[in-house]
């Protein structure tokens, strides 16, 4: 199938120059005030670091490690259930109760929260809106449907024979999810959880709705930095930033995956 | 008489509109080895996962050495099981696998260590202990299975289909290595197959299943050699089933001729009698006699040892031969042979017609 | 597994609640210059429908059909490509390409389309920046790198030997794709063609950013709403509106889908 | 002599390190029927393969009436393949399945019509012709794919173990349907297998073939009654092969004794000879003789038409016998036998020892 490689390669040229245009820019020099740019420097990136910007790299972290771990619990049961029903409107119920969210977008998502979470509907105990808490059930929120798909896709690829063959052997059922099903569908938690934690590493309209600005995550800087003080090569080098995060976790987890046999 | 473990009291199974086991009974004994024989959909997987627990009946009841357990959950039956595509663990090693129901029931770590070693060594896979299951090969697979399904000692084995996914010639050497393992350790075995040269080679008693029923129930010499329908019959053997009128206590008349039968049952005058014939009991004749009919012989296929031959009677009947070698005469399609059809090689059918 | 399925239904009827909620806020009427609303009307269901606000509709789903179909076209011979090479590296090259601005998120990646859409880096010959075009191939880029995974997976289920077969028939490389290969890629095209669809009726920071104001979509009238005049029960109209969109679509291609034997 | 249609010359293809298919050389004539006989790994399949043109050779040449087709692409080679797995195209009806290789072709409507009408009777899905594959039994899809190889009259039908999908009763139906289309419509064809009853009894010639050569080729009969060497011996029939030293121009010491060994050339006296016998050939013997060996009986397995017997002489060799019924006395395991080989039943061979 050659006829369909050449396409491949352009593709993948745009897609290549496309983050190649985007490193040049982080090596740009920032000339505050002006769209223009001066000559290389790596003074944005070195910003990057800078102490006013650490605490919203430290918070993205920890909310999206936060978020990864919430979401997987959460989301377990409800893929095991997609996954394991027998029953085609039960399926269906599943679906759209958790894909619905994710197709009524972000804006709309997130202003439901607001609404939630901004004691208009119950009163909660603690402030949530435009805290940390609050983002955090946002977050948690937008990340389930993908989390719901990629676990029960990993569930319902093990053969149920796996857990029968473990109740013959004397396995209680909560022994045969502890010992089988889980260890089974580590796939399914390993890319879910990935794919979760890097999203929102970058996530940006929940933290900034939900945040009402006294929650900075990488994102909303890089925002503040593009928007708000035209300062792209700055923006693009936090962008880098978020890239090398991504590429550094692949790359572990994938060097985990390998050091154990398969 | 030796004590029953294993009873099936009218048991039935439906999925949906279908009913994969009618009312079954089946009684198995202490230390015996029971083959359920039978086509796909025959019902006999059904009744496996029955006795294993994993689907339960929509009547009947199950015991176990006399106890109810028809509500009783899998991991509570105590069995071993080892499945068609031996199921072993793939995120565990072989090691682990075998030692997998003994930590289910918390011995000793010395103990399993202890256990799992010999379990190990019964199926001599001493040098696999730390390979994943995927490294083996499928008849180490197999043994993996087995052991894994031994170790703790279960009442009762359920093998279903434990050979079917090898190759033709590691089947025959697992075979032999399953009995002898069986036998060794003296466990009672219930085991599901397709392939009625297993159920012959391997099992104390036989029972042919069709449609949810058992069939026939017996020992392996019995089935083949007095199936009791003609299901039987073609199952078992692959017989020719000719039928003729009774014209006499021992004599039927079948294309054009007169069969001798020699039959424990004296036969009905004037009745339609079905009769078959094992390939192997057809011999060709050189010329004309008692019990000898004239066929054409419509295909041969060579298989070594000897030669199948299919030949059609006068009135359409179709008559299965398997001739020895050297065979008494060159045969070739087309040809008219004659077949002697001894008077003690028909089997007279009961049953289904 | 009954110990999973309790927490699964917490899970779904927080989703449900969720849902309701909104649908709930949808149906309250607006006061304006208040977070205050008042009793139960449908004034805000119809406001959607209101002239102002069908062209915006109708923007957002010309604009999200041409993505999809643009996205396909794009999209599958690298997924192709991603499905069949044989080689480990080829494979890693091609996820991390394709991966990167799907990690980068939603505001590094439009950032980077606004230089260079903005006659930055080349000089276009049309206007790119701020006009439908622009907003079109910032929509198609955000959606390549889901459309790419599905109609990967699709492929990578399609066993070879169909296309050993049909070459043994003769077919030439050109008619086995044309007579096998797409046939039976099918359900991937329809899946990753609804996701994206779906996706794109609900985008928010590509027409926001890319547009500049000028390209309104659903999510940016909704935001307008919601954020600049506090018309919450309005957003949530609008969502409901963007749900049924969704759920209609869905419905319509689970109808053809099950027309068609399989 | 007939012509030859398909050509090997020296035909290498490797896999990485793994070498499938090792400077093979063989030419199938018109019209005939060949087997490549062998086990999982043995270059069989790659063998298709390379003909088939779905992989190239790694050097050879492959040669289809003469001409050179190592570089044409599959769909310029004008065969007919048919897959184990069948590869029946999912979202096409039965009619469409068998038509795709006449559209491909171009031919008008009504000729295509008329011709996919014929293969379907051919194969007798007359009815199916509106179904999905998926909707067909195993016997009914291997059909479709054998009419859709053939309706449009390649010059070579390729089948890759077209029967072992199939349930074993099945099987042996669709092997004497195979062989009865591939007579009428006498096309050359290569079958690919590794179960030896099905290729002693569908082809006209069988290349056995181990580790990517072919170790002996020959009619069924010849193959079956003179193996050349061990794993022939062994692969097809499961012999005995007895290990002895030659101490006479026709005499072996095995195991103590003496026996007589009837060969085409006489054994060069005191070197080491391996002699192979059939099971079937091994007869038991009631009391002392020539060539009568007494061994300890091992095992036995009950198949109905005959009891296999595994025996071990003195010196620790296997004997494997097949004991037809009725049995002439009653045989236990840890009994002494006698056993009887004749000495025209053995075959001397040559080749890896």
């Amino acid at each position: 199938m050659k006829l369909l490689l050449l396409p491949a390669l352009v593709v993948l040229a745009v897609f290549a120059a496309a983050l190649a245009a985007l490193f040049r820019w982080s090596l740009l020099e920032f000339i505050p005030g002006s769209l223009q740019t001066g000559g290389l420097t790596l003074a944005n990136l070195r910003g990057v670091l800078a102490p006013q910007y650490l605490g919203a790299i430290r918070d993205t972290v920890v909310l999206s490690a936060l978020t990864t771990v919430l979401t997987l619990v959460a989301a377990y049961p409800v893929a095991y259930a997609l996954a394991r029903t027998p029953s085609r409107r039960v399926r269906s119920a599943i679906l759209v109760l958790t894909l619905a969210p994710f197709f009524t977008g972000a804006i709309v998502r997130t202003y439901a929260w607001v609404l939630v979470l901004g004691n208009t509907v119950v009163t909660w105990p603690v402030p949530m809106l435009f805290t940390e808490r609050g983002v955090l059930v946002g977050l948690v929120h937008f990340s389930m449907p993908t989390m719901i798909l990629v676990l029960a896709a990993a569930l319902s690829h093990i053969d149920p024979v796996y857990e029968r063959a473990a109740a013959s052997l004397g396995a209680s059922p909560a022994r045969v999810f502890r010992r089988v099903t889980l260890p089974l569908s580590m796939p399914g938690i390993v890319s879910g959880g990935l794919i979760v934690f890097a999203w929102t590493l970058s996530a940006f309209p929940t933290p900034e709705l939900l945040g009402g600005g006294k929650v900075k995550m990488i994102a909303n800087v890089v925002k503040d930095l593009g928007l708000d003080s035209f300062n792209w090569p700055g923006a693009a080098a936090f962008a880098m930033l978020a890239l090398a995060l991504t590429l550094a976790l692949l790359t572990a987890l994938g060097r985990l995956a390998a050091g154990r046999p398969s | 008489m030796t004590p029953t473990v294993v009873e099936l009291r009218g048991c039935t199974r439906d999925y949906g509109p279908v009913r994969a086991v009618d009312a079954l009974d089946l009684a198995v004994h202490e230390g015996e080895f029971l083959a359920l024989l039978g086509p796909s959909g025959c019902g006999k997987t059904t009744t496996l996962n029955l006795i294993a627990g994993f689907v339960p009946p929509t009547a009947g009841r199950i015991l176990i050495d006399g106890a109810d357990v028809t509500g009783r959950p899998p991991h509570l039956r105590g069995l071993g099981v080892v499945f068609q595509s031996y199921a072993l663990f793939p995120h565990l090693s072989v090691r682990e696998n075998v030692a997998f129901g003994l930590r289910e029931r918390r011995l000793p770590a010395a103990e399993i260590e202890r256990r799992v070693g010999d379990a190990i060594e019964l199926v001599r896979l001493d040098r696999a202990g730390r390979q994943r299951p995927a490294e083996l090969s499928g008849g180490m697979q197999q043994r993996v299975a087995l052991a894994r399904a031994l170790v703790y000692q279960p009442r009762v084995l359920l093998l279903d289909e434990p050979l079917a996914a090898l190759d033709r010639k590691l089947r025959e050497g697992m075979r032999d290595e399953l009995r002898a393992i069986q036998r060794s350790v003296g466990i009672t075995t219930i085991f599901v197959t397709h392939d009625q040269a297993e159920a012959l080679g391997l099992s104390d008693r036989i029972a042919v299943m069709h449609r949810g029923r058992i069939e026939q129930l017996g020992a392996p010499r019995e089935i083949y050699e007095h199936p009791a329908t003609r299901f039987v019959a073609d199952f078992v053997g692959a017989s020719t089933v000719l039928r003729g009128r009774a014209v006499a206590a021992d004599r039927v008349a079948v294309a054009g001729s007169t069969l001798v039968v020699t039959s424990v049952r004296p036969l009905a005058v004037g009745t339609d009698v079905e009769l078959a014939i094992r390939p192997e009991r057809v011999r060709l004749s050189t010329g004309p006699g008692d019990n000898v009919l004239e066929a054409r012989i419509e295909g041969l296929v060579y298989q070594g040892a000897q030669t199948e031959v299919t030949a059609r009677l006068s009135d359409g009947q179709r008559v299965l031969a398997s001739v020895g070698e050297p065979a008494p005469a060159r045969l070739a399609a087309g040809q008219t042979a004659r077949l002697h059809l001894p008077p003690d090689a028909f089997m007279v059918l009961v049953g289904d017609p």
